[in-house]
């Protein structure tokens, strides 16, 4: 391989692992999100513990709706890290 | 890339200095960032100052005399923003210094990032001005006491926004990397 | 290919790593603002058991709303990554 | 088409990467807002099930109305990739 | 073209794709407050429907005005993208 | 001109471009302040819709106020964009 | 003029630009502030139409303090492109 | 190693360090979310002493939700500093 | 060691600072939390001091939980700086 | 010291510095949160004059433990300016 070639693979997996690490800043959402739920959730149980059960159900398939761009930037980061497409592109 | 190569020559043909008085403009604007802080907070308190003279016209005055007493103290931040906006502009340190002009451009950017701590001061305490007018407007008789408590939890929300400050001030008079 | 059609070629993919990275961050607001309803939807639940049905499919319903700009973060990303318009452009 | 058009090129279609993932993170705005919306529809409809369909009709209008930042960042992002205005003008 | 104009006109243009996107990262503000809008205007249309016309009207106009500084970053970035001033001063 | 000149000029506009974009991200603010005022603006006129014309007034009003700083933002922008005092200084 | 010299302001008075346009993130506060402050005042007045006047003296007194950082930010704007201090330091 | 290898590799390694960093920035969201739980977990307690059992496991249980955000970013940062992949992809 | 090894491992050094740095800013998260958690905490034992034991407890344990991404953000740095996994990979 | 390990060095310092300015950026969470636990802290003495005590006891206990981030990046920060790692590691 030529130093050229070298240089620009180099280029684009130092780029990924910046852009990896981009990624994982979009799980502040779910982060602050799924905190909030967990507050009201709480709040909820000690006001009518006998709805705990529908009131922890829909806490957590609200949770989990708000869960999937926290995943999608995961997937992202490891597909930079562990499936990258860009570095191939360079022939 | 002979692009990029073009500019990094062409930056390197530069006088030294330039990127050092560069970088102190980019550290100027970014510390002017940290006026979110105070503003937000004392737009809270006005909000609340506001609400507070329809709950109780009788104490109107008080409320907003607590208003701007407690958003001036989420002003700190701000002007102390301002000040090292200022002295990277016209008074600074860095410019007269010869050796390692890209640790002094770095310090001088890293300066008004360090100010940006102030915006959670800013907040923190305009909000607590806010809760204080509120409290206050309820309960007039207390207001000593209020405001005491006010100024207690506003003096611990200062604390990081001075870490800040000392190592802004660091980096520009008494620079510790440039010795090295 | 040359050396000038190969660095220009990395620098374009290094930059979508980037992108792509970037984009995600966008996923902030779909998290936050569905772990809000998550929260507001546990907190009616607990209120009005006897209304769980219409609470939930209205949260739902707003919540896939809020995941629009999530998806357009992801699908840009996805076009970088994969199917990058932009390197073809240089020739 | 010589070295220096193809550096030049290069550049302007990198930073229209960055640009195109740079634009998704207005989406944060729309996202955050919609689930709000999502959170006190919910709420309303719990506390008054018989209004349900005038609660969602305002929550979605209000919401179609918040989205419109996050499609003119789509749109700029879209431009950037498949219509790139800015590399033609290199000449 | 020499080369040199050649350069400094793709470092402005690639500048104008970056600033295109950075401007619609003002799009968040019109979103998370148009947002907060339709939930209060949700919640206050299930609590006196009958004064449905008045609150929507509210809700609209308000929203109108919280969208603007949406518009003022979409105008910049298509003046960046589609009516660059700055590339024509490069003589 | 010579070349050194055309990269310092091109260096200066590339750099405005950045500045003016940078420039419209302070326009999150008014979008935010000016829709929570259009949220609660609806609801006052949900509870008093006698006195709506007193609320709106104050509405707009505040959010006159609210929108200075995103007046100021775009005319700076629009001087980077159209009347640059920068470029002129390299001589 | 030589062409370090002419290397070295171009370099200043790019980032005086670049420092402009950040400089006016900071009006995403007063943005922010203020419209809540306008927001309160809208419910307010609702609530007691007869204070009206108080009121609004108090939500504008208010937003005036408010607004000192977003004249901080511009001044400290307009003295980086219209009275730069810092592009004369380097003889 | 020649010369062009080891300035790659430090290149990629230079920018895993920075995207390590990066990623901790997503634990933002997590921390703010979770101390809303604690904060309503505390006021819940406060206010039903005697259902202290079940709220205390429900904000723990959103907590836990909470927390994976941040638990993806700090696995991506383990792997960028202790098992990069990226580095051996430059043969 | 050879210069470029030399100017290699700098690189790598200078990014981890950077990293480091970044790493500390994910403590803005468990700040938030934590502060809201003392606010709420201290209103609640206004309210019922005669709790005062279970609710400082149920705030310290959440504020436990909201603590965890601040360590991690911690720990990185400490690893950049103290224990670099990155620089002894050049070889 | 020959002239690449100078340079090696001064990057590393360099980047400390910025590295030392982006972790007080963590401090801003402390701010916002400690603010709070004041403001809450004022609310509960004005409903609860007679358990002021208990109410700033909490309140300080509260805001003792938002500190510690800040703290953290304070260390970083003077590791980073006071008693550097990174630049011993280049030999
Ligand atoms: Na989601
Ligand atoms: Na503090
Ligand atoms: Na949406
Ligand atoms: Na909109
Ligand atoms: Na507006
Ligand atoms: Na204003
Ligand atoms: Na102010
Ligand atoms: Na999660
Ligand atoms: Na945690
Ligand atoms: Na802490």
């Amino acid at each position: 391989m030529n130093d050229s070639l070298i240089a620009g693979k180099a280029l684009i997996l130092a780029a990924s692992a910046i852009g990896a690490g981009l990624a994982m800043i979009g799980g502040i959402g779910p982060g602050i999100g799924q905190g909030f739920a967990a507050g009201k959730g709480a709040e909820a149980v000690g006001r009518q513990p006998e709805a705990q059960g529908d009131i922890i159900r829909t806490m957590l398939l609200g949770a989990a709706v708000a869960e999937t761009t926290g995943i999608y930037a995961l997937i992202i980061a490891l597909i930079l890290l562990f499936a990258n497409p860009l570095v191939g592109l360079l022939k | 890339m002979e692009l990029l190569d073009f500019l990094k020559d062409y930056l390197q043909m530069a006088d030294p200095r330039a990127l050092v008085i560069g970088a102190s403009a980019v550290g100027a604007g970014i510390a002017m960032i940290t006026g979110i802080g105070p503003a937000i907070g004392q737009g809270y308190a006005a909000g609340k100052g506001t609400e507070s003279v329809g709950i109780n016209p009788k104490t109107g005055d008080s409320s907003r005399f607590v208003m701007i007493l407690g958003g001036a103290v989420a002003e700190t931040s701000g002007i102390l923003s301002l000040v090292i906006a200022l002295i990277l502009l016209f008074a600074n340190p860095l410019v007269g210094l010869r050796g390692m002009y890209n640790v002094m451009a770095a310090s001088a950017v890293a300066a008004g990032i360090a100010m940006l701590t102030g915006i959670g001061a800013g907040i923190g305490q305009g909000y607590a001005a806010g809760q204080a007018v509120e409290t206050i407007a309820r309960r007039p008789k207390l207001q000593g006491q209020i405001l005491r408590v006010m100024f207690l939890g506003q003096a611990i929300a200062q604390t990081t926004g001075i870490f800040a400050l000392m190592v802004a001030l660091i980096l520009l008079f008494a620079n510790p990397l440039l010795r090295l």
